[in-house]
């Protein structure tokens, strides 16, 4: 896990597309990075120096690891929105991967990908490498209104693409997690990211299930405790918790979240975990 | 650049420069010193420690304000011998003298605590944590009252000869008075401030935001706080002070040296970035070659007054 | 919109809305009356006023801070009677209650000033400073002592049937006891913050910034302090608070409400643009229709625990 | 002295010109403060919404009643320092004018300017203002080094202009108030600001000569006390006293200094006194 001395890379911005009023995916070519990331991690904005006393978490969004670049979700209201003021050709500074990716089991073919407009900068990536990597992947996007939905340019064309409104002006209405059901018995993996309301919705329909679903199934030897890289992996649903900013060193605890098994730093530990690791009901 | 925090101790407690980091900036130490290769603070004080296995606070934890960082993160730690086994070597293989904070809330567990740490030769010194509760007194904080403040640090140094550190409360009302108190009792050194209680409502306005309603201030907000702190105990005590709060620039380190500290400490404004406190260093070194300036003691308590004044409380009519 | 301060007070201390001017905010009322025109607070505080003239703080008496700002006005006053001389027809002439901040040292001119007031038909109530000295105590701030909180209360309500705000000083670390004492002693309500002891260095750092040394710190670098404090008051009584502290915004007013204040008071965003305090209750106004809410008494203390807590200095294990 | 209800007067700036490195002279089309300010006030610069939490105070450096400008001579480290960021044509809300002017005696007709580099945006309106009366009038300009020297093209083409800098590189080497001396024979006035040093040798000059110069001559009866105004106007050294932020209400108190009767707000009072009407050596 050792990070490199303090100073992080240089990124230029080299496109930036408008997602949503007040949203844009910003392209930046940072090789190195784009060379290391997995889906799920994050980088620190170093340079120029954000306003807060700490430093913005911005989640990676998706990667290109033969083009060299990497591309970040930004929204005005989110951490790094700083970035949204740049124009091509600019640099930063970015200090990362930080943090540790979703962890997708080898013999996992159909991934379910939940997320509401919040979580979207935190799963986006993972539908890259699913398509990348042969497997089937379904977006289920959970949104208030119609005019909060995401563009579908935003994933990749492989991907199945769903959505829930919850007056229902687009898609399904209601919550996202209505859609969930049908999907359940097709997917191997579930990875959600978004509210702790939803994340705790989530996890109510995954407990219920519990082992019998997904890869789930196949990793378990009844009585066995698994060890905690190879639980991660092999459960049904992971989630990426939210992570605004912070030393993203582990040493201010400061993102710290409840776990099963005690305190759990998001920005080490996570920001991805498996569902059992975390104690929802006494999250935020 | 060289200064000591324990300049009357056989063996001292010598730093390279003025510069270092504030407890709770570096947790144990460990990662930042991977992390600011050497752009070295003079000395890390590592999160406030106690004698057993701790979960720390409920989450959220923390918050950014308007010019500060609210925080609760309470006392996380896996006790203190766990800390020695799992971050010793890192301390002991550093240049950078590692301080441990203590936290505990009986003069016996002070004794205990201390008493391990005088085993430990990779620990440089070691801070007593005075915003700890008090058991003895209904979990009010030791450094509220001068005697629980007299008591707490007899008992450490009766434990232990290595370099003692009391870090005060700025919710004493008179921190002079304890100031005094404690360097009677033996502290080498006296740190000031660490952070103002205080809170933030949620976004949703249904509950307090942190997990544990109230928190911490820290951070540029509590400087002019920390300065009146440092200047008041400069002159009630002649130990070295180590200025916390709100240190964030060269100015700031200036201002704090000026008002009385010997040293700096900083929290906040490390997490934010690890190599601050040793680029600091560099900018004060660099500043006083351009004044003239060979030794920053020379910078020490410039800016207070010729004659002892009343205290930031004692001021005849009301001035604030 | 309207909110009283007085409830249980024959006639009461009816506000318009819940955003005043606090101390020092407006000074005697009288320019910042002829500057806000219609966009009025609901009701202004005078500066503290004492029995005899005084000159003043040393300058200079006022320094910018980061997040603050850091300030020693001291009692600069013609004393009472000049000031109701100068400023009584002003007030008479307003529709917005002017609210007279007494600040003396001793029982017999806390009683002797409440008798003046109660004389004055132009003013609407009288606030009782907590943070001035105590002549009986060698200077330290009345509000650091339960007792001597009371008995300053006790002569301001023995002297005079007018509504009665007393006004915390943050320096006491425990408010919600001296709220209970002041709150039992016959105050109406309770304002709460004052200032934070500060100080900032000169800029040659060859002495304090300010004249006085030490000046009290506000600005919304000490918002956080101030809604812990009405958060822990309003723990401990009933009677209508006053939030006080970084208040410049409609989100700072609604996190304060949430924290357990009837009313909030600004001075230092009102010295910026004394229209604020009009200009926050129309947002505020329009921010309650567009939430279906009537009265803004239904937000006040929504973000209070259901149960007490232990307050912010008796939390179990060190949190901060 | 009633002020008008907050809201100030649109201004928009109309010509920008460096004086020095870091200091522009700042030309605004503001009709109605044109007409009625005077030397010495200033104004308050109340939108865009200055980053600090008190409302900067800005002298007025200049004016023409007939075009409708007024100039203001800003330093990116003195207050109002954000203006310097605005283009032609860009707009700002300002309030004023605000305290109270130089007072200069309807006899005299030699003035004497006296000012540092901090000092000149308070003292050159009344260059314009004496030159327009048809007055003879002198500035007397001190600074550290020639790098810091003003230049001329800041000044009406009628006064004159000396200079004196510390280090000798350009025109008299030392202190400006060598220069005095040579002048104060002449001059039936002196009108001064700056630094509180230059201003307290300033007293001190005028102090050991008192009742001997200028105007002074003139309305002094031996024995009797003039009202304060006509003690100001007749005065011989008046000066313009720095003021960077504050209520400009006359409420805060915050801008207050020690005077030989009581308090004395610059905002109010000020920030032109007499020299007589202030203990300058209690003063920061
Ligand atoms: C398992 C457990 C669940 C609790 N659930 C709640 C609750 O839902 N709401 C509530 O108000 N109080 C809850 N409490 C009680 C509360 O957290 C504290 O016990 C109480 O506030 C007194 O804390 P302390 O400071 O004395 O204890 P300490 O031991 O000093 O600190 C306990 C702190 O650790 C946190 N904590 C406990 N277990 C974990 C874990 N597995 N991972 C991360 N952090 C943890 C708690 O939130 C608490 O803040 C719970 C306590 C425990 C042990
Ligand atoms: C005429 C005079 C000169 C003084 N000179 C100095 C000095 O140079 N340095 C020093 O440290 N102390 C000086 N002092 C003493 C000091 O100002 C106070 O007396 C002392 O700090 C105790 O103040 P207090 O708060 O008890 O008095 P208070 O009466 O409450 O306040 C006095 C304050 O008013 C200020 N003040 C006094 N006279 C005037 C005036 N004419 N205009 C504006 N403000 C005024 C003082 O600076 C002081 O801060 C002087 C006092 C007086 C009366
Ligand atoms: C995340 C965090 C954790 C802290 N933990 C401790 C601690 O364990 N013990 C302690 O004495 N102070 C602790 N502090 C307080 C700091 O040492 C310091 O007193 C305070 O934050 C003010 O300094 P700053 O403004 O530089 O942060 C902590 C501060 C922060 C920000
Ligand atoms: C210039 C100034 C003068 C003040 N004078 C008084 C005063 O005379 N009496 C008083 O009780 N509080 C006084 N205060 C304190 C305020 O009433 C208030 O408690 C404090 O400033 C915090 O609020 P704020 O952040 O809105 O300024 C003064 C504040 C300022 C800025
Ligand atoms: S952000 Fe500091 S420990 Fe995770
Ligand atoms: S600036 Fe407020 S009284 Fe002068």
């Amino acid at each position: 896990m050792g990070r490199q001395p303090f100073g992080g890379e240089v990124a230029e911005l080299i496109a930036s597309r408008e997602v949503l009023p007040g949203q844009r995916l910003l392209t930046w070519r940072a090789p190195s990075l784009a060379r290391r990331v997995q889906a799920g991690q994050f980088v620190h904005l170093l340079a120029p120096r954000p306003s807060g006393l700490l430093l913005p978490v911005i989640p990676v969004a998706g990667f290109d690891r033969v083009g060299g670049t990497i591309v970040l979700l930004v929204d005005e209201r989110s951490a790094g929105a700083e970035l949204l003021r740049l124009h091509d050709g600019d640099q930063v500074r970015l200090d990362g991967p930080l943090g540790r990716g979703f962890s997708v089991d080898a013999r996992s073919r159909h991934l379910l990908v939940v997320c509401d407009g919040s979580g979207m900068a935190r799963v986006r990536a993972l539908l890259d490498e699913a398509v990348t990597g042969g497997r089937q992947v379904t977006l289920l996007l959970g949104v208030a209104t119609a005019a909060e939905v995401l563009p579908s340019w935003l994933l990749p064309d492989e991907a199945e693409y769903a959505v829930a409104t919850i007056d229902g002006s687009l898609g399904h209405r209601g919550g996202v997690h209505d859609l969930v059901i049908d999907y359940e018995a097709w997917a191997d993996q579930c990875f959600a990211a978004g509210s702790w309301s939803l994340l705790e919705q989530l996890a109510m329909l995954a407990r219920g299930r519990d082992g019998r679903l997904g890869v789930a199934r196949l990793g378990r030897r009844p009585g066995r405790r698994m060890p905690r890289t190879a639980a991660r992996r092999t459960s049904w649903l992971q989630v990426a918790l939210p992570h605004e900013a912070g030393c993203a060193l582990g040493v201010c605890l400061g993102c710290v979240v409840e776990g099963t098994a005690g305190p759990l730093r998001v920005c080490r530990e996570g920001p991805t975990f498996a569902i059992d690791e975390l104690v929802l009901e006494r999250q935020p | 650049m060289t200064v000591d925090l324990a300049p009357l101790r056989p063996g001292g407690l010598r730093l390279a420069h003025p510069v270092i980091v504030a407890a709770g900036g570096a947790g144990y130490a460990t990662e930042f010193l991977d992390a600011v290769a050497e752009l070295a603070p003079a000395a890390i004080v590592t999160r406030s420690t106690t004698r057993t296995r701790r979960h720390g606070s409920r989450p959220p934890r923390m918050a950014m304000q308007p010019g500060g960082l609210l925080w609760s993160i309470g006392l996380q730690d896996p006790g203190l011998d766990a800390v020695l086994r799992r971050h010793g070597p890192r301390w002991g293989a550093s240049d950078v003298p590692v301080i441990v904070s203590l936290c505990a809330d009986s003069a016996e567990d002070i004794g205990w605590l201390a008493r391990r740490l005088e085993l430990a030769p990779e620990v440089a010194g070691l801070e007593l944590n005075l915003a700890c509760p008090d058991r003895g007194r209904g979990g009010l904080p030791i450094g509220l009252e001068v005697e629980a403040s007299e008591l707490a640090t007899v008992a450490a140094r009766a434990a232990t000869d290595l370099p003692l550190i009391v870090k005060l409360t700025p919710v004493a009302p008179d921190l002079r008075e304890i100031a005094r108190a404690v360097a009677a009792a033996g502290a080498d050194a006296i740190s000031a401030i660490g952070p103002l209680p205080a809170l933030a409502v949620a976004r949703d306005r249904d509950r307090a935001l942190l997990g544990t309603a109230y928190g911490g201030l820290s951070g540029p907000a509590i400087k002019p706080v920390g300065l009146r702190a440092v200047y008041e105990i400069a002159q009630a005590v002649s130990v070295p002070i180590v200025g916390i709060g709100g240190v964030a620039s060269l100015d700031d380190v200036l201002d704090y040296l000026a008002a009385g500290a010997t040293a700096v400490g900083l929290a906040t404004a490390a997490l934010a970035d690890p190599t601050l406190p040793g680029r600091l260093a560099l900018e004060l070194e660099a500043w006083c070659a351009g004044h003239q300036i060979s030794d920053p003691r020379e910078l020490v308590g410039t800016a207070l007054p010729r004659r002892r004044d009343r205290g930031s409380l004692r001021q005849g009519p009301w001035r604030l």
